[in-house]
């Protein structure tokens, strides 16, 4: 294949594989402090986009997409205290049909309230046919809003988690919420501090992907699961895992359509999720000990 | 044993409600079922499609309805999902005892009630496209849409005269997308147009630069895309960052302005065959379609205040037949009824003239659809409209 | 042994017997299909419930082994074997009558393709048992999904499975002396009773396994698998036969819903189907059979009679949020009547008290 | 020699948990395990009950060697135990947990219990009288009936005894079964090991309550972070320097000096 060929599959690759990444660090955030999968996570990117859509008509878009994130992490700290606070000691099974519930009753509310139509911001830079040429391959700008927003997600979540006190609590609560409640930490409000940051930066990731990948009411859903397999591959709770994880699948996938028909790009993802499981459930990044104590 | 009580309770219940839910329609109202995946998977066909005949139905029976009789419309939400759609032609057909059922909104969920609506005599019109439904004829099955064959022979016909005969295809994993690829396929070689490469992909795709990248290698003359929204803009979009200049032909699932205005400056040149629907205002006067084209369009978009689609024309089709055949048939007997349906000549639609047969249960040809594209946003006609 | 088991068994068969009549009395007989079609979903939820419930084991992929089932069964009873009309296996077929040639097209009988869905599923379910059953809590949620996941990209993608639109046009299916399992109006009552005794006799089999052995070490390695080990449980095999078990229940349903419908489509091998089943069982009130096969019935019927048209998955969201919410037991609940009833009766001895007609302070 | 225990060890990255220790189990006898916290007693119990893989070394039972076998295998050979932080199953009733304990002693399978064969009813009723037995034994039948995971504290040990029991193990480990216990309550342990004891069962112990292990055990090994220091009746070891320094520190171990 030719220089520029290959160059164009890596880059197509890095164009899916940013959009999973930003999908999968949402879902650390709440992990990395209740330690449950956030099932409503991709709801998040939906309600971000669909907000950020129907307030750029009055706003310029950098405001829109500000107020989007604002009102969709109020949605998030909604969502957390009305109903996971009211869960009684609440078991790994019972938080994962929750959040497959709120998942729905988001989708279908998002439904009524907007319509079932496809809509989409306009692009950050340039327009939808503007691309820039790196050595003969080329991709749209928007691709590298999306990077920069990840790794400035990587960046910002990583030294909060390390070096602020609310960042270590939230920690500390997912590893023994007992423990962490004995220590003087609110668990309730650190659970509502995760909620309102990954509903945050799903919004903040559904307004970035919406000029690429469109926004519709059912689009939550099918960007959750790629999120999943993306956050598992990277290592559960690690952001950074996340980001190289999505990169990766986005190649894989890529590099899998120049070789087999691409009917089955999909099914060679899963096929990864499954072994990743099986061989190392800790994922690339995270640490085999500390998965392997996780009580579930 | 305070469980048992409750277990006998619920069953008992559920028949209660089931009793109650159905509500007692005026007597001698004509009953018309309506199957349409208003939200889910097609909700873009089936919700267009509700709204249509909704208001048709509300207009019709404004008008002192259908041989002195009310039309009484029974709309079912289906989600696309097959099992849903069984449910509910068994519930019009035995249940309400509908007339007719208009739907459902993909050929999956219609090839399976096909023999249900045959062997209850029930007539079904279909808003799906694909040629399965009325190939085998079945007598009372009729389907509105354009003929998928006919899109991709229009589609070559363009590329013949633009001295294109080497394409890449690309389709969607729906019935829609499948149906399409398949007929693409079967015409190519007829048409002396060869197809270099041909993929499939999902309909939730995120970025298609890849498939297209392959495309590009492969450097084809063109690129049809065949699928459902939201696939369309991304590949126009895609095609554009990749610097893939070559013409794009979508299908006629491209039938609504909304998707152009979605692929913005890539929109611009997209060429596809479709109903006269989207470009009603500049057709000749002499057009037989023209009047209850621009009358459809501007009611449509006064009542819903959203752009109109040829997916909510197939309703208004499948209504305005059975109307005609109810008309000539001048009684809602089944059997005139279905025979008036199948012989109704030169009847004009909003995806074109309907002439049925007892061997056509579409009763449209190539005549139906004009090639469009699309410039400064808006559908114009790529030839001279007759 | 103790009968007292098959006293509910006695009253649900009853209570099907009694709905069957009212139809009939009511005219209103056209109820049936739903509640022939709930059946058969609720079959896959009972068999979930054992493995969920009982031994503990989360699968978000059993819309997989439905869709093995149906996808099996409706193929191999469409697809027209006569270009292998000269083999030795068709010959063999052909003389035990399970072939039958007609219209110029050699098709085997339902009997065949049953067997070959159970042998799939079977084979199917140990050799993705044995690695994912190895998982626990959240990875196990992700393999079964992940698995679920890859049969639906399959049944979607594949030209014989008939992609998006599914296969259509599946024959009834004539089990013995004119009982057929098919979709046709006139065999509605017929059908009813099939797939009801289906359930029923799949009930007795799950409340037998229950109150085994077996199913004390099922629910033991629920409770704390290490502890089940050391107590001489083979929990890993334990884990294996339930999975096993509770897949070829769904394929089971699988099978019959193909023969029912006349076909099959790609959206019973969809994720949402999984996350349907798994919520049904988490609403019946996870370890409780009676629970998870009352909420199945009920929530299929409203989805399937349409009552609330495009509300229908939003019901089915604020159900399961409400459940979990407020009867993290599930609703239909022994230990939150008896709670309940313990309650009540105090609240109406001190109400006697205070009013002083309390003959005896009970 | 019921149990031989040759040269084994385990680490957990780093730490030598176990490092090279070697004992052996007479039958009929009671053998202690004690030392300081994280001397890796409890690390031991999972290498012979099979929960954790030594990574070398050999473990022999009845002569045959069981290390590294799943824990299913060792305790249908007659192994049974109870955990330091009781695990009992709160999702069943403290009969049932009994009744779990005699898995290894039924043999009705899948088959036989979807089906409700009539050779599985008698088996039923037996581990069902066998269990009740136990319970009446250990004194908590009035148990019977209750929630697991609502029995008070004191009881769910005893519970969990019965549960070993109910294996009819040739050797019993108990991973501290006084603690939590009060004064009372550990006299009834006492009293319980000591009829267990006459039942013909070995038993190994770990446990910190000394007066307890000083007063029932025939036999006490000392481990200190992963070794082992000391071997011998319990009158030679509260003599021995090397304990007296580990747990009560360096001045009094000179003060034994001899």
């Amino acid at each position: 294949m030719a220089f520029e060929q290959v160059l164009q599959y890596i880059l197509s690759g890095v164009t899916n594989g940013s959009i999973y990444a930003i999908v999968a660090i949402g879902f650390n955030i709440v992990y990395n402090t209740t330690g449950i999968i956030n099932f409503a996570q991709g709801e998040f990117l939906m309600l971000g986009g669909m907000t950020a859509i129907s307030l750029s008509q009055f706003m310029p878009l950098p405001l829109a997409i500000l107020f989007a994130v604002i009102i969709t992490s109020l949605a998030g700290a909604m969502i957390d205290f009305v109903f996971i606070r009211r869960l009684r000691n609440p078991s790994v099974l019972m938080m994962i049909i929750v959040t497959i519930g709120l998942s729905i009753v988001i989708r279908e509310m998002a439904l009524h309230i907007w319509d079932e139509k496809v809509r989409s911001l306009p692009y950050f830079t340039g327009s939808e046919v503007t691309s820039i040429s790196i050595l003969g391959a080329y991709i749209s700008p928007q691709v590298l809003w999306v990077l920069g927003v990840c790794g400035l997600m990587v960046l910002l979540l990583g030294l909060f988690f390390r070096y602020t006190a609310t960042g270590r609590s939230m920690r500390a609560c997912s590893s023994n919420k007992t423990a962490a409640g004995l220590c003087g930490i609110n668990t309730g409000n650190m659970v509502t501090i995760s909620f309102m940051l990954s509903a945050a930066m799903g919004a903040l990731a559904g307004c970035v992907i919406s000029p690429i990948t469109q926004t519709q009411y059912d689009s939550g859903t099918s960007l959750a699961i790629k999120g999943f397999t993306v956050a598992i591959l990277g290592g559960m709770g690690n952001s950074t895992g996340a980001v190289v994880g999505g990169l990766l699948i986005g190649m894989l996938e890529s590099f899998s359509i120049s070789v087999l028909p691409m009917a089955y790009k999909d099914a060679i993802s899963l096929a990864i999720l499954i072994l990743i499981l099986f061989i190392r459930p800790s994922g690339l990044f995270g640490s085999r000990e500390e998965s392997a104590l996780k009580e579930f | 044993m305070s469980l048992k009580k409750v277990l006998a309770l619920t069953l008992s219940i559920s028949v209660c409600m089931a009793a109650a839910g159905c509500k007692k329609a005026p007597e001698d109202a004509i009953k018309i079922g309506a199957i349409f995946s208003v939200t889910g998977g097609g909700s873009n066909l089936g919700a267009p499609e509700s709204k249509t005949a909704k208001m048709l139905v509300d207009e019709i029976n404004a008008k002192g309805g259908v041989n002195g009789k009310m039309l009484d419309l029974i709309v079912k939400d289906s989600e696309s999902s097959p099992e849903k759609a069984i449910s509910f032609a068994k519930q019009l057909i035995e249940e309400e005892k509908v007339f007719a059922i208009i739907g459902p909104s993909t050929s999956g969920e219609t090839m399976k009630i096909k023999s249900i609506c045959d062997e209850a005599k029930v007539i079904m019109l279909s808003c799906a496209a694909a040629e399965v439904i009325v190939n085998p004829v079945a007598k009372y099955v009729f389907k509105t849409p354009q003929k998928d064959s006919h899109v991709a022979m229009r589609i070559f016909d363009t590329m013949k005269k633009m001295g294109i005969n080497s394409i890449g295809i690309i389709s969607d994993n729906t019935g829609f997308g499948n149906a399409g690829k398949d007929q693409l396929e079967k015409i190519a070689p007829q048409k002396g147009v060869k197809i270099v490469i041909s993929e499939v992909y999902d309909k939730k795709a995120t970025d298609l630069s890849g498939v297209l990248t392959k495309l590009k290698a492969r450097n084809v003359q063109a690129v049809v895309n065949w699928s459902i929204v939201p696939a369309q803009s991304i590949v126009a979009k895609n095609m554009k960052q990749i610097n893939l200049n070559v013409p794009l032909f979508q299908s006629h699932g491209f039938g609504n302005i909304k998707y152009a205005k979605e692929a913005g400056k890539a929109g611009e040149g997209i060429i596809f065959p479709c109903g006269r629907l989207l470009v009603a205002e500049q057709l000749p006067d002499t057009n037989k379609q023209k009047t209850l084209l621009v009358k459809y369009k501007k009611d449509y978009e006064a009542k819903f205040n959203e752009d109109v689609s040829t997916f909510g024309g197939h309703a208004y089709d499948a209504i305005t037949i059975l109307v005609e055949g109810l008309k000539k048939a001048g009684s809602a007997d089944r059997e005139k009824v279905r025979t008036a349906i199948e012989n109704l000549k030169g009847f004009p639609g909003t995806a074109g003239v309907f002439n049925f047969s007892p061997q056509d249960h579409n009763g449209l040809g190539l005549d139906s659809l004009v090639i469009l594209t699309v410039k400064d946003g808006k559908f114009v006609p790529y030839e001279k409209l007759d | 042994m103790d009968a007292g088991r098959y006293i509910p068994v006695l009253i649900l068969a009853a209570a099907v017997a009694a709905v069957q009549l009212f139809t009939l009395a009511t005219g209103s007989e056209y109820y049936l299909t739903q509640l022939t079609m709930s059946a058969y979903y609720a079959l896959v939820i009972i068999g979930l419930c054992t493995l969920m419930g009982y031994a503990g084991q989360i699968s978000l992929g059993h819309a997989g082994f439905f869709a093995i089932g149906g996808y099996t069964v409706s193929v191999m009873t469409t697809y027209d074997f006569s270009g292998f009309s000269g083999s030795a296996v068709m010959g063999l077929l052909g003389t035990l009558g399970l072939a039958s040639a007609s219209g110029g097209e050699l098709h085997l009988s339902p009997w065949v393709s049953l067997a070959a869905a159970l042998v799939i599923t079977v084979a199917v379910a140990f050799i993705i048992g044995i690695p994912i059953l190895k998982l626990k809590g959240h990875y196990l949620a992700m393999a079964s999904l992940g698995f679920g996941l890859i049969i639906y990209r399959i049944v979607l993608g594949t030209r014989i499975f008939g992609e998006a639109d599914g296969i259509s046009d599946v024959p009834g299916f004539a089990i013995a002396g004119g009982l057929r399992v098919s979709g046709s109006p006139e065999l509605r009552i017929q059908n009813y009773y099939i797939a009801w005794t289906l359930v029923i006799i799949g009930t007795v089999m799950l409340i037998n396994l229950v109150k085994s052995r077996a199913g004390r070490a099922l629910r033991s390695i629920h409770g704390s698998e290490e502890a089940a080990m050391a107590m001489g449980v083979n929990a890993s095999r334990y884990k294996l036969y339930v999975f096993v078990i509770s897949a070829v229940f769904a394929s089971l349903a699988g099978a019959f819903m193909a023969h029912l419908n006349g076909g099959i489509g790609p959206s019973e091998a969809d994720v949402m189907k999984s996350v349907k089943y798994v919520a049904i069982v988490a609403a019946g009130g996870m370890a409780n059979l009676w629970g998870a096969l009352t909420m199945g019935v009920l929530l299929n019927y409203i989805s399937l009679r349409g009552y609330l048209g495009s509300y229908d998955d939003a019901f089915f969201g604020a159900i399961l949020i409400a459940i979990m919410l407020f009867a993290p037991e599930g609703l239909i609940n022994p230990a939150v009547m008896k709670t309940a009833a313990v309650r009540a009766r105090s609240l109406i001895d001190s109400i006697k008290k205070k009013t002083g007609r309390g003959g005896h302070a009970s | 020699m019921l149990l031989e225990v040759k040269n084994v060890s385990r680490a957990f990255g780093g730490l030598r948990a176990v490092d090279d220790v070697s004992f052996s189990v007479p039958k009929n006898s009671i053998k202690a395990i004690i030392g300081p916290n994280g001397a890796g007693k409890t690390t031991l119990f999972n290498l012979i009950s099979g929960s954790l893989r030594p990574d070398s070394g050999r473990v022999f039972f009845n002569g045959r060697q069981i290390q590294g076998r799943p824990p299913h295998t060792i305790a249908a050979r007659g192994v049974s135990r109870t955990f330091q932080n009781i695990k009992l199953f709160h999702n069943m009733t403290v009969l049932e947990n009994v009744m779990v304990g005699r898995h290894t002693r039924s043999r009705s399978g899948f088959m036989a219990g979807i089906f409700n064969l009539p050779s599985c009813w008698r088996e039923e009723r037996e581990i069902e009288n066998r269990s009740r037995g136990i319970l009446d034994m250990l004194g908590v039948s009035g148990l019977a009936g209750m929630n697991a995971g609502n029995i008070a504290f004191g009881s769910q040990r005893i519970v969990e005894f019965a549960r070993a029991l109910a294996l009819e193990p040739e050797l019993l480990l108990l991973d501290e079964p006084a603690a939590g216990l009060n004064m009372h309550e550990t006299a009834e342990i006492a009293e319980i090991i000591r009829k267990i004891r006459e039942m013909g069962v070995t038993i190994l112990i770990i446990e910190h309550d000394m007066s307890l292990i000083m007063d029932i055990s025939d036999d006490i090994v000392v481990l200190s972070s992963g070794k082992m220091i000391a071997e011998g009746r319990p009158s030679d070891i509260q003599k021995n320097p090397e304990v007296i320094r580990i747990y009560l520190g360096e001045e009094d171990a000179q003060d034994q000096e001899p």
